[in-house]
Protein backbone atom coordinates (compact mmCIF):
# COMPACT_ATOMS: atom_id res chain seq x y z
CA UNK A 1 0.00 0.00 0.00
CA UNK A 2 1.25 3.50 -1.07
CA UNK A 3 -0.44 6.71 1.39
CA UNK A 4 -0.80 9.60 -1.05
CA UNK A 5 -1.41 12.92 0.78
CA UNK A 6 -2.39 16.91 -0.25
CA UNK A 7 -1.76 19.76 1.50
CA UNK A 8 -2.83 23.65 1.44
CA UNK A 9 -4.83 24.82 -1.62
CA UNK A 10 -4.29 21.78 -3.54
CA UNK A 11 -5.81 19.93 -1.07
CA UNK A 12 -9.14 22.05 -1.89
CA UNK A 13 -8.64 21.92 -5.47
CA UNK A 14 -8.96 18.45 -5.76
CA UNK A 15 -11.40 17.62 -2.86
CA UNK A 16 -9.17 15.57 -0.85
CA UNK A 17 -6.33 15.43 1.49
CA UNK A 18 -5.63 11.78 1.85
CA UNK A 19 -5.87 8.10 -0.17
CA UNK A 20 -4.16 4.91 -0.47
CA UNK A 21 -3.59 2.76 -3.58
CA UNK A 22 -2.53 -0.90 -3.29
CA UNK A 23 -0.64 -1.66 -6.95
CA UNK A 24 1.64 0.80 -8.12
CA UNK A 25 4.90 -1.00 -8.56
CA UNK A 26 7.98 0.79 -9.83
CA UNK A 27 5.81 3.94 -10.16
CA UNK A 28 7.23 7.18 -10.22
CA UNK A 29 5.89 10.05 -7.78
CA UNK A 30 4.72 11.99 -11.43
CA UNK A 31 3.27 8.49 -12.32
CA UNK A 32 1.14 7.97 -9.06
CA UNK A 33 -0.13 11.79 -9.55
CA UNK A 34 -1.44 10.79 -12.99
CA UNK A 35 -3.18 7.75 -11.40
CA UNK A 36 -4.98 9.30 -8.75
CA UNK A 37 -5.58 12.45 -10.55
CA UNK A 38 -6.46 11.44 -14.03
CA UNK A 39 -8.76 14.92 -14.38
CA UNK A 40 -5.78 17.25 -12.66
CA UNK A 41 -2.41 18.00 -14.46
CA UNK A 42 -0.25 18.67 -12.03
CA UNK A 43 1.22 22.83 -11.56
CA UNK A 44 4.71 23.28 -12.24
CA UNK A 45 5.24 24.85 -8.74
CA UNK A 46 3.92 21.69 -6.91
CA UNK A 47 6.32 20.07 -4.56
CA UNK A 48 6.85 16.70 -4.15
CA UNK A 49 8.03 14.78 -1.15
CA UNK A 50 8.33 11.04 -0.78
CA UNK A 51 8.34 9.66 3.30
CA UNK A 52 8.87 13.15 4.74
CA UNK A 53 12.16 14.72 2.34
CA UNK A 54 11.36 16.51 -0.68
CA UNK A 55 11.84 14.37 -4.35
CA UNK A 56 11.84 14.98 -7.56
CA UNK A 57 9.02 13.62 -9.59
CA UNK A 58 10.78 11.44 -11.31
CA UNK A 59 11.44 9.44 -7.94
CA UNK A 60 10.65 5.77 -7.96
CA UNK A 61 8.13 4.99 -4.86
CA UNK A 62 8.39 1.38 -2.99
CA UNK A 63 5.24 -0.03 -1.22
CA UNK A 64 4.75 1.16 2.46
CA UNK A 65 5.99 5.10 0.92
CA UNK A 66 3.99 7.83 2.49
CA UNK A 67 3.88 10.58 -1.38
CA UNK A 68 2.72 13.85 -0.52
CA UNK A 69 1.94 17.15 -3.00
CA UNK A 70 1.74 20.25 -1.43
CA UNK A 71 2.01 24.42 -3.25
CA UNK A 72 5.37 26.20 -2.43
CA UNK A 73 5.01 26.29 1.15
CA UNK A 74 4.82 30.00 3.17
CA UNK A 75 5.89 29.33 6.61
CA UNK A 76 7.69 31.85 8.96
CA UNK B 1 18.84 21.91 19.78
CA UNK B 2 14.61 22.28 20.22
CA UNK B 3 12.06 22.15 17.87
CA UNK B 4 8.59 23.11 19.05
CA UNK B 5 5.33 22.96 17.25
CA UNK B 6 2.65 25.22 19.19
CA UNK B 7 -1.08 25.32 18.01
CA UNK B 8 -1.59 27.70 20.84
CA UNK B 9 -0.40 31.40 21.68
CA UNK B 10 3.50 31.73 23.59
CA UNK B 11 5.55 34.14 24.88
CA UNK B 12 8.80 33.87 22.68
CA UNK B 13 10.74 35.73 25.81
CA UNK B 14 9.95 33.55 28.08
CA UNK B 15 10.34 31.00 26.30
CA UNK B 16 14.18 31.79 25.41
CA UNK B 17 14.28 32.52 28.95
CA UNK B 18 13.38 29.28 30.10
CA UNK B 19 15.49 27.72 27.79
CA UNK B 20 18.47 29.23 28.67
CA UNK B 21 17.94 29.13 32.04
CA UNK B 22 17.70 25.26 31.82
CA UNK B 23 20.76 24.41 29.01
CA UNK B 24 23.91 24.06 30.20
CA UNK B 25 25.86 26.74 28.73
CA UNK B 26 25.91 29.99 31.48
CA UNK B 27 29.53 31.36 30.64
CA UNK B 28 29.96 29.79 26.93
CA UNK B 29 27.66 31.89 25.03
CA UNK B 30 28.90 35.31 24.20
CA UNK B 31 26.57 35.98 21.05
CA UNK B 32 22.56 34.89 21.36
CA UNK B 33 20.72 36.24 17.76
CA UNK B 34 17.15 35.54 17.94
CA UNK B 35 14.22 36.23 14.79
CA UNK B 36 11.15 36.60 16.01
CA UNK B 37 8.23 36.69 13.08
CA UNK B 38 5.10 38.20 14.61
CA UNK B 39 1.55 38.32 12.43
CA UNK B 40 1.01 42.15 10.53
CA UNK B 41 -2.73 43.20 10.16
CA UNK B 42 -1.70 44.19 6.44
CA UNK B 43 -0.90 41.75 3.75
CA UNK B 44 -0.77 42.39 -0.06
CA UNK B 45 -2.32 46.05 0.32
CA UNK B 46 -5.29 44.38 2.12
CA UNK B 47 -5.95 44.04 6.24
CA UNK B 48 -6.00 40.42 7.63
CA UNK B 49 -8.11 39.81 10.87
CA UNK B 50 -6.41 36.50 10.80
CA UNK B 51 -4.78 33.24 9.93
CA UNK B 52 -4.92 29.59 10.00
CA UNK B 53 -1.43 28.04 9.41
CA UNK B 54 -1.42 24.61 8.11
CA UNK B 55 1.56 22.23 8.49
CA UNK B 56 2.59 18.37 7.69
CA UNK B 57 2.78 17.13 10.84
CA UNK B 58 6.04 14.95 10.79
CA UNK B 59 7.65 16.63 7.81
CA UNK B 60 7.63 19.97 9.84
CA UNK B 61 9.81 18.23 12.40
CA UNK B 62 11.99 16.58 10.49
CA UNK B 63 12.78 19.64 7.91
CA UNK B 64 13.41 21.83 11.02
CA UNK B 65 16.10 19.42 12.54
CA UNK B 66 17.14 18.99 9.11
CA UNK B 67 17.57 22.27 8.61
CA UNK B 68 19.46 22.95 12.44
CA UNK B 69 21.66 20.10 11.75
CA UNK B 70 23.11 21.87 8.26
CA UNK B 71 23.47 24.91 10.18
CA UNK B 72 25.42 23.21 12.90
CA UNK B 73 27.57 21.71 9.99
CA UNK B 74 28.29 25.26 8.91
CA UNK B 75 28.41 27.18 12.45
CA UNK B 76 29.66 26.51 15.67
CA UNK B 77 26.21 26.62 17.55
CA UNK B 78 26.03 25.83 21.09
CA UNK B 79 22.58 26.03 21.36
CA UNK B 80 19.11 26.37 19.03
CA UNK B 81 15.49 26.86 19.67
CA UNK B 82 12.86 26.91 17.09
CA UNK B 83 9.17 27.24 17.60
CA UNK B 84 6.76 27.50 15.33
CA UNK B 85 2.73 28.21 15.24
CA UNK B 86 0.11 25.96 13.49
CA UNK B 87 -3.86 26.98 13.74
CA UNK B 88 -5.20 30.02 14.13
CA UNK B 89 -3.12 33.03 14.63
CA UNK B 90 -4.04 36.73 15.19
CA UNK B 91 -2.34 40.25 14.00
CA UNK B 92 0.60 40.78 17.00
CA UNK B 93 0.85 37.23 17.87
CA UNK B 94 4.55 35.78 17.53
CA UNK B 95 4.71 33.13 14.31
CA UNK B 96 8.04 31.98 14.81
CA UNK B 97 11.24 31.97 16.92
CA UNK B 98 14.53 31.28 15.90
CA UNK B 99 17.20 31.34 18.13
CA UNK B 100 20.60 30.49 18.35
CA UNK B 101 23.37 30.82 20.77
CA UNK B 102 27.23 30.49 19.97
CA UNK B 103 30.87 31.95 21.44
CA UNK B 104 30.95 34.62 18.69
CA UNK B 105 28.44 37.12 17.19
CA UNK B 106 29.08 36.45 13.09
CA UNK B 107 28.20 33.00 13.71
CA UNK B 108 25.10 33.45 15.92
CA UNK B 109 24.22 36.09 13.23
CA UNK B 110 24.43 33.76 9.89
CA UNK B 111 23.18 30.85 11.57
CA UNK B 112 19.74 32.47 12.51
CA UNK B 113 19.69 34.24 9.47
CA UNK B 114 20.38 30.45 7.16
CA UNK B 115 17.72 29.20 9.74
CA UNK B 116 14.92 31.29 9.12
CA UNK B 117 15.80 31.66 5.11
CA UNK B 118 15.49 27.92 4.71
CA UNK B 119 12.62 27.28 6.99
CA UNK B 120 10.77 29.91 5.21
CA UNK B 121 11.52 27.98 1.55
CA UNK B 122 11.66 24.22 2.94
CA UNK B 123 9.45 23.69 5.98
CA UNK B 124 5.83 22.50 4.76
CA UNK B 125 3.72 25.16 6.84
CA UNK B 126 1.28 26.96 4.20
CA UNK B 127 -0.98 30.41 5.47
CA UNK B 128 -4.71 30.76 5.26
CA UNK B 129 -5.51 34.84 5.71
CA UNK B 130 -8.97 35.76 6.85
CA UNK B 131 -9.40 39.31 5.89
CA UNK B 132 -11.97 42.64 7.16
CA UNK B 133 -13.95 41.59 4.50
CA UNK B 134 -14.15 38.24 5.94
CA UNK B 135 -13.14 36.47 2.25
CA UNK B 136 -10.44 34.11 3.34
CA UNK B 137 -7.58 33.41 1.01
CA UNK B 138 -4.44 31.42 0.81
CA UNK B 139 -0.93 32.92 0.74
CA UNK B 140 0.89 31.92 -2.45
CA UNK B 141 3.66 34.51 -2.16
CA UNK B 142 6.83 33.81 -1.03
CA UNK B 143 6.30 35.91 1.68
CA UNK B 144 9.58 38.42 2.51
CA UNK B 145 8.13 39.32 6.60
CA UNK C 1 14.41 54.80 18.84
CA UNK C 2 15.80 54.73 22.52
CA UNK C 3 19.06 54.34 23.51
CA UNK C 4 20.38 53.42 27.33
CA UNK C 5 23.65 53.07 28.82
CA UNK C 6 23.10 51.30 32.42
CA UNK C 7 25.35 50.83 34.99
CA UNK C 8 23.60 47.89 36.57
CA UNK C 9 22.47 44.30 35.24
CA UNK C 10 19.55 44.70 33.25
CA UNK C 11 17.14 41.65 31.86
CA UNK C 12 17.42 41.92 27.85
CA UNK C 13 13.80 40.08 27.67
CA UNK C 14 11.80 42.06 29.60
CA UNK C 15 12.86 45.51 28.21
CA UNK C 16 12.14 44.44 24.85
CA UNK C 17 8.66 42.92 26.23
CA UNK C 18 8.08 46.77 27.74
CA UNK C 19 9.57 48.25 24.94
CA UNK C 20 7.37 46.36 22.45
CA UNK C 21 4.59 47.20 24.57
CA UNK C 22 4.53 50.98 24.80
CA UNK C 23 5.00 51.47 21.53
CA UNK C 24 2.75 51.89 19.52
CA UNK C 25 3.44 49.87 16.47
CA UNK C 26 1.06 46.46 17.28
CA UNK C 27 0.05 44.80 13.69
CA UNK C 28 2.91 46.64 12.00
CA UNK C 29 6.11 44.91 12.41
CA UNK C 30 6.88 41.20 10.76
CA UNK C 31 10.12 40.86 12.03
CA UNK C 32 11.61 41.36 14.76
CA UNK C 33 15.76 40.59 14.79
CA UNK C 34 17.58 40.90 18.20
CA UNK C 35 21.30 40.43 18.86
CA UNK C 36 22.47 40.14 23.09
CA UNK C 37 26.07 39.79 23.77
CA UNK C 38 26.33 38.09 26.91
CA UNK C 39 29.90 38.16 29.15
CA UNK C 40 31.76 34.52 28.78
CA UNK C 41 34.01 32.80 31.48
CA UNK C 42 36.97 32.20 29.34
CA UNK C 43 38.55 35.00 26.56
CA UNK C 44 42.08 34.46 24.79
CA UNK C 45 42.55 31.17 26.26
CA UNK C 46 42.11 32.66 30.06
CA UNK C 47 39.47 31.65 32.70
CA UNK C 48 37.75 35.29 33.43
CA UNK C 49 35.69 36.29 36.39
CA UNK C 50 34.98 39.75 36.16
CA UNK C 51 35.25 42.72 33.49
CA UNK C 52 35.19 46.22 33.41
CA UNK C 53 33.32 48.50 31.14
CA UNK C 54 34.37 52.21 30.78
CA UNK C 55 32.85 54.24 28.14
CA UNK C 56 33.15 57.91 26.96
CA UNK C 57 29.89 59.49 28.44
CA UNK C 58 28.24 61.68 25.74
CA UNK C 59 30.00 60.15 22.82
CA UNK C 60 28.82 56.88 23.46
CA UNK C 61 25.28 58.01 23.50
CA UNK C 62 26.22 60.23 20.34
CA UNK C 63 27.90 57.55 18.74
CA UNK C 64 25.06 55.01 19.11
CA UNK C 65 22.30 57.11 17.70
CA UNK C 66 24.43 57.90 14.61
CA UNK C 67 24.66 54.56 13.96
CA UNK C 68 21.13 54.12 14.49
CA UNK C 69 20.30 56.98 11.96
CA UNK C 70 22.93 55.22 9.59
CA UNK C 71 21.07 52.46 9.65
CA UNK C 72 17.65 54.36 9.24
CA UNK C 73 18.66 55.87 6.03
CA UNK C 74 19.73 52.36 4.47
CA UNK C 75 16.53 49.81 5.60
CA UNK C 76 13.10 50.87 6.40
CA UNK C 77 12.80 50.42 10.62
CA UNK C 78 9.94 50.64 12.80
CA UNK C 79 11.86 50.96 16.41
CA UNK C 80 15.20 50.48 17.35
CA UNK C 81 16.17 49.76 20.65
CA UNK C 82 19.88 49.57 21.69
CA UNK C 83 21.00 49.08 25.43
CA UNK C 84 24.65 48.70 26.47
CA UNK C 85 26.39 48.21 30.11
CA UNK C 86 29.45 49.80 31.25
CA UNK C 87 30.59 49.21 35.09
CA UNK C 88 31.53 46.02 36.89
CA UNK C 89 29.98 43.16 34.59
CA UNK C 90 30.42 39.20 35.72
CA UNK C 91 30.63 36.05 33.47
CA UNK C 92 26.90 35.40 32.04
CA UNK C 93 25.44 38.38 32.23
CA UNK C 94 24.48 40.45 29.28
CA UNK C 95 26.89 43.27 28.21
CA UNK C 96 24.68 44.49 25.10
CA UNK C 97 21.52 44.58 23.50
CA UNK C 98 20.07 45.42 19.59
CA UNK C 99 16.89 44.97 18.90
CA UNK C 100 15.12 46.14 15.49
CA UNK C 101 11.54 46.12 14.63
CA UNK C 102 11.12 46.35 10.99
CA UNK C 103 7.98 44.95 8.41
CA UNK C 104 10.09 42.59 6.78
CA UNK C 105 12.34 39.92 7.73
CA UNK C 106 15.53 40.91 5.67
CA UNK C 107 15.45 44.47 7.04
CA UNK C 108 15.34 43.26 10.13
CA UNK C 109 18.41 41.30 10.00
CA UNK C 110 20.83 43.31 8.01
CA UNK C 111 20.02 46.76 10.36
CA UNK C 112 20.21 44.49 13.50
CA UNK C 113 23.31 43.01 12.23
CA UNK C 114 25.05 46.74 11.04
CA UNK C 115 24.04 47.98 13.82
CA UNK C 116 26.34 45.56 16.31
CA UNK C 117 29.34 45.47 13.89
CA UNK C 118 29.06 49.76 13.69
CA UNK C 119 28.84 49.65 17.83
CA UNK C 120 31.85 47.23 17.91
CA UNK C 121 33.93 49.49 15.86
CA UNK C 122 32.92 52.72 16.67
CA UNK C 123 31.09 53.23 20.01
CA UNK C 124 33.72 54.22 22.43
CA UNK C 125 33.74 51.29 25.13
CA UNK C 126 36.76 49.93 26.37
CA UNK C 127 36.81 46.54 28.49
CA UNK C 128 39.63 45.52 31.06
CA UNK C 129 39.15 42.32 32.28
CA UNK C 130 40.11 40.56 35.51
CA UNK C 131 40.94 36.66 34.86
CA UNK C 132 40.43 34.19 37.93
CA UNK C 133 44.62 34.62 38.83
CA UNK C 134 43.45 38.03 39.83
CA UNK C 135 45.41 39.65 36.89
CA UNK C 136 43.84 42.41 35.21
CA UNK C 137 43.98 43.59 31.79
CA UNK C 138 43.05 45.46 28.83
CA UNK C 139 40.83 43.84 25.95
CA UNK C 140 43.16 45.03 23.20
CA UNK C 141 42.36 42.87 19.84
CA UNK C 142 38.90 43.25 18.27
CA UNK C 143 36.03 41.01 20.19
CA UNK C 144 34.51 38.64 18.33
CA UNK C 145 31.97 38.29 20.23
CA UNK D 1 40.42 76.66 26.84
CA UNK D 2 40.60 73.07 25.13
CA UNK D 3 39.45 70.67 27.06
CA UNK D 4 41.74 66.75 26.34
CA UNK D 5 40.35 63.85 27.76
CA UNK D 6 41.82 60.16 27.97
CA UNK D 7 40.19 56.74 27.65
CA UNK D 8 41.15 53.48 28.50
CA UNK D 9 44.78 51.91 28.63
CA UNK D 10 45.68 55.22 27.51
CA UNK D 11 44.97 57.09 29.83
CA UNK D 12 46.88 54.52 32.59
CA UNK D 13 49.98 55.03 30.42
CA UNK D 14 49.88 58.92 30.87
CA UNK D 15 49.00 58.79 34.22
CA UNK D 16 45.80 61.76 33.40
CA UNK D 17 42.45 61.28 32.27
CA UNK D 18 41.86 64.98 32.05
CA UNK D 19 43.49 67.92 30.82
CA UNK D 20 42.98 71.72 29.74
CA UNK D 21 45.25 73.68 27.94
CA UNK D 22 44.87 77.94 27.00
CA UNK D 23 46.69 78.89 24.29
CA UNK D 24 46.43 76.54 20.76
CA UNK D 25 45.38 79.08 18.24
CA UNK D 26 45.69 76.67 15.28
CA UNK D 27 46.75 73.56 16.31
CA UNK D 28 45.90 70.41 14.93
CA UNK D 29 44.97 67.45 17.25
CA UNK D 30 48.14 65.89 16.14
CA UNK D 31 50.10 69.27 17.56
CA UNK D 32 48.01 69.49 20.51
CA UNK D 33 49.34 66.06 21.70
CA UNK D 34 52.86 66.67 20.88
CA UNK D 35 52.16 70.27 23.56
CA UNK D 36 50.88 68.40 26.36
CA UNK D 37 52.86 64.52 26.02
CA UNK D 38 56.07 65.64 24.63
CA UNK D 39 57.75 62.55 26.00
CA UNK D 40 55.46 60.22 24.53
CA UNK D 41 54.84 59.49 20.56
CA UNK D 42 51.60 58.59 20.00
CA UNK D 43 50.62 55.06 19.00
CA UNK D 44 49.30 54.35 15.33
CA UNK D 45 46.08 52.55 16.44
CA UNK D 46 45.20 55.78 18.75
CA UNK D 47 41.55 56.94 17.50
CA UNK D 48 41.25 60.38 18.14
CA UNK D 49 37.94 62.83 18.39
CA UNK D 50 36.49 66.47 18.64
CA UNK D 51 33.38 67.17 20.41
CA UNK D 52 33.04 63.33 20.34
CA UNK D 53 33.08 63.01 16.54
CA UNK D 54 35.92 61.09 15.27
CA UNK D 55 38.34 63.18 13.10
CA UNK D 56 41.55 62.85 11.44
CA UNK D 57 44.73 64.15 13.28
CA UNK D 58 45.19 66.66 10.88
CA UNK D 59 41.64 68.16 11.74
CA UNK D 60 42.46 71.61 13.47
CA UNK D 61 40.98 72.50 17.13
CA UNK D 62 39.64 75.28 18.31
CA UNK D 63 38.59 77.54 21.33
CA UNK D 64 36.11 75.41 23.45
CA UNK D 65 36.44 71.98 21.47
CA UNK D 66 36.94 68.89 23.71
CA UNK D 67 39.81 67.18 22.33
CA UNK D 68 40.08 63.10 23.03
CA UNK D 69 42.76 60.68 22.70
CA UNK D 70 42.14 56.63 23.08
CA UNK D 71 42.68 53.25 22.30
CA UNK D 72 40.61 51.04 19.78
CA UNK D 73 37.05 50.24 21.28
CA UNK D 74 36.26 46.77 22.63
CA UNK D 75 32.52 47.29 23.28
CA UNK D 76 29.89 45.12 22.09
Amino acid sequence: MITIRYFGSLKETLGKSFETIDNAENFTVLDIWHLVNPDFSIAENTLTAVNMDYVSRSEIVKKGDEVAFFPPVTGG
Amino acid sequence: MTVKIYDHIFDPFSEIQQFQHSAHFAGKFGATSIFIGTMRDFNEGDDVKAMTLEHYEGMTQKQLRNIIEMAKSQWHILECLVIHRVGAIFPNEPIVLVSIWSAHRAEAFEACRYVMEELKTHAPFWKRETLTTNETRWVTTHSAN
